[in-house]
């Protein structure tokens, strides 16, 4: 049977989100944890797993068994959240493909830069369409297989129509939508 | 019950419409709701929006639209059975019963999901994971959510929500009139009815000022205040006091 | 001495910032290692510990021990706390998805408010899920594998009480609510 220093220990480093001394995990654990001996127990229980308790400096974390490194990534590749603009123009382009730059200036009322379309093919999610005949023959643009996979739609049919986005309120001024947000969290009773 | 029925009364801006305040007075029939007399508690409901009407307290369509259903379902369930009546009392009462238990047990979930160990809250993962090499993801994010939120602003931000309906310009029959009128004393000699018409650059307004006009003064010509001449068809229509 | 397949599996899971299901463990731990093998001596390893693996919608994690709350719940903040509509809503999308919205609201006998869907889905526990065949094509909601990890299922059969509610019919399509057509059509949001 494991004790409840052990326990309490594992699980305060497990949670953390950053290396923790002694006296940390001494607050966090609360009243009568045996911090040492937790840790005493647990570098013992994790002697030949797939993760080790280390310290470094003092501070204690879990890491992965360096024999295992290999399925570490090694850079950390930060994923990039898409631009208020890209969003805006994917958006358009889901609702309305095939469209053309130009549509999408209208729409949107503001011009997009060259970067936001190649960021979004880029991406995967948006691909050429086609010139459209008319005068000035442009280009347009439409949303691809792997937009459809990664927001886990089966097909541009399943997204919301006016109508779902209004009544989900999403066709709401921001300012409202924050004050709703308030009134929704003040209410709850758990 | 009193008792019950006089908090009901100060909390009527509590409920989330009528059925929310059904399941509450089910509730206090204190039995399974399986088991509920719908009758005792179409009663019960009546007499709570006879005494909100007393009180004078305003009372939403929707309440009292289920006033209504449920007094017709009363007299329904007390009246000789008529074959006739399609689906029988006996078998709403029984749809509303079941409605009131599947509210209730929606409710109940709810606070049973509400009450698990909840990611967050009861338990934790992971604060700091090192992250995985394999991962074949585009390293753009973003979530559907963005997505649809970001359509909505921009539909948002195109079209207003609030629609204001635009009054079509018109001119009515009796503002015709009374224009006409006002003006034949001017005509004394022949004069196009264009020159009766107001002054607009809005081609609605022109096109119901001249047909309501034109109304007007075939009515006056009727009355044999004003004569009408007409050289051939789709000519200039002249018009002069009589 | 702890198998390969253990380790593996215990690391893969230790570093992945989101549950994993088997085939990407398996894509992480690399050629030979038995995942479910490994998934099953873990489960058996952890199970007095203060953290455990579980599976949740196909996926796999660690999480702390619940009886471990309450130390690890102090200084934290509460998760987003939900309105009862949105509660009640995210139940009844939960027991009968997938569920239109009109039916959301022949449930709950009062229309939904903005804010209430788009709150569950902001949290990431309920997503659109393709449109009904029938007239209108109303769009539907279904609860999402972020949904049951959050709540600690499984999967959607250990939603609480659900095989009783089942077997009452309290979980049958939602039928032509009679007197409710009328109030409900009367008062459709614009």
């Amino acid at each position: 049977m494991i004790g409840h220093d052990e326990r309490a220990v594992e699980a305060v480093l497990f949670a953390a989100e950053n290396p923790l001394t002694k006296s940390e995990i001494e607050a966090a654990a609360g009243e009568g944890v045996d911090v040492a001996a937790g840790l005493a127990a647990l570098a013992e229980s994790y002697a030949d797993r797939g993760i080790h308790p280390v310290e470094r400096g003092g501070r204690w974390h879990f890491q992965t068994a360096p024999d295992l490194a290999h399925i570490l990534r090694r850079e950390r590749e930060e994923p990039r959240k898409l631009s208020r603009a890209a969003i805006e123009t994917l958006a358009i382009i889901a609702y309305h493909e095939p469209v053309s730059r130009a549509e999408i200036e209208a729409i949107r009322g503001v011009q997009i830069s060259k970067g936001t379309l190649d960021v979004l093919m880029e991406a995967g999610w948006v691909r050429p369409a086609g010139r459209r005949e008319v005068p000035g023959r442009p280009l347009t643009y439409a949303t691809t297989a792997g937009f459809l996979t990664h927001f886990g739609l089966e097909s541009r049919r399943d997204l919301p129509g006016i109508e779902d986005l209004r009544a989900a309120g999403l066709l709401d001024p921001v300012e409202d939508m924050l004050m709703h947000a308030e009134v929704e969290t003040g209410g709850e009773d758990d | 019950m009193d008792q019950a029925e006089d908090t009901l009364t100060i909390d009527i801006d509590g409920w989330e419409g009528p059925l929310d305040l059904l399941l509450a007075l089910a509730r206090q029939q204190k039995v399974d709701l399986r088991e509920l007399s719908i009758l005792a508690l179409v009663e019960q409901y009546l007499g709570f929006i006879e005494s909100a009407k007393q009180l004078r307290l305003e009372l939403a369509a929707d309440y009292l639209v289920m006033a209504a259903w449920l007094a017709y379902l009363k007299s329904g369930l007390l009246l000789p059975r008529d074959p006739e009546v399609e689906p029988s009392p006996e078998e709403l009462a029984f749809r509303l019963q079941l409605r009131l238990q599947r509210l209730d047990a929606m409710r109940e979930a709810g606070s049973r999901l509400m009450g698990r160990d909840r990611i967050g809250r009861d338990v934790f993962v992971r604060g700091a994971p090192e992250g995985l090499k394999v991962i074949r993801k585009a390293a753009w994010q973003a979530e559907l959510f963005d997505l649809i939120a970001a359509y909505g602003a921009i539909t948002a931000r195109n079209k207003p929500v609030m629609h204001v309906v635009a009054r079509r310009p018109v001119m009515t029959l009796e503002a015709a009139l009374q224009r006409v009128e006002a003006m034949l004393g001017h005509a004394v000699d022949w004069t196009a009815l264009e020159r009766f018409l107001p002054a607009t650059l809005d081609p609605q307004l022109a096109k119901s000022s001249r047909a309501s006009s034109f109304l007007a003064m075939l009515e006056l010509a009727k009355q044999g205040r004003l004569e009408l001449r007409q050289e051939e068809a789709f000519d200039t229509l002249w018009v002069r006091a009589a």
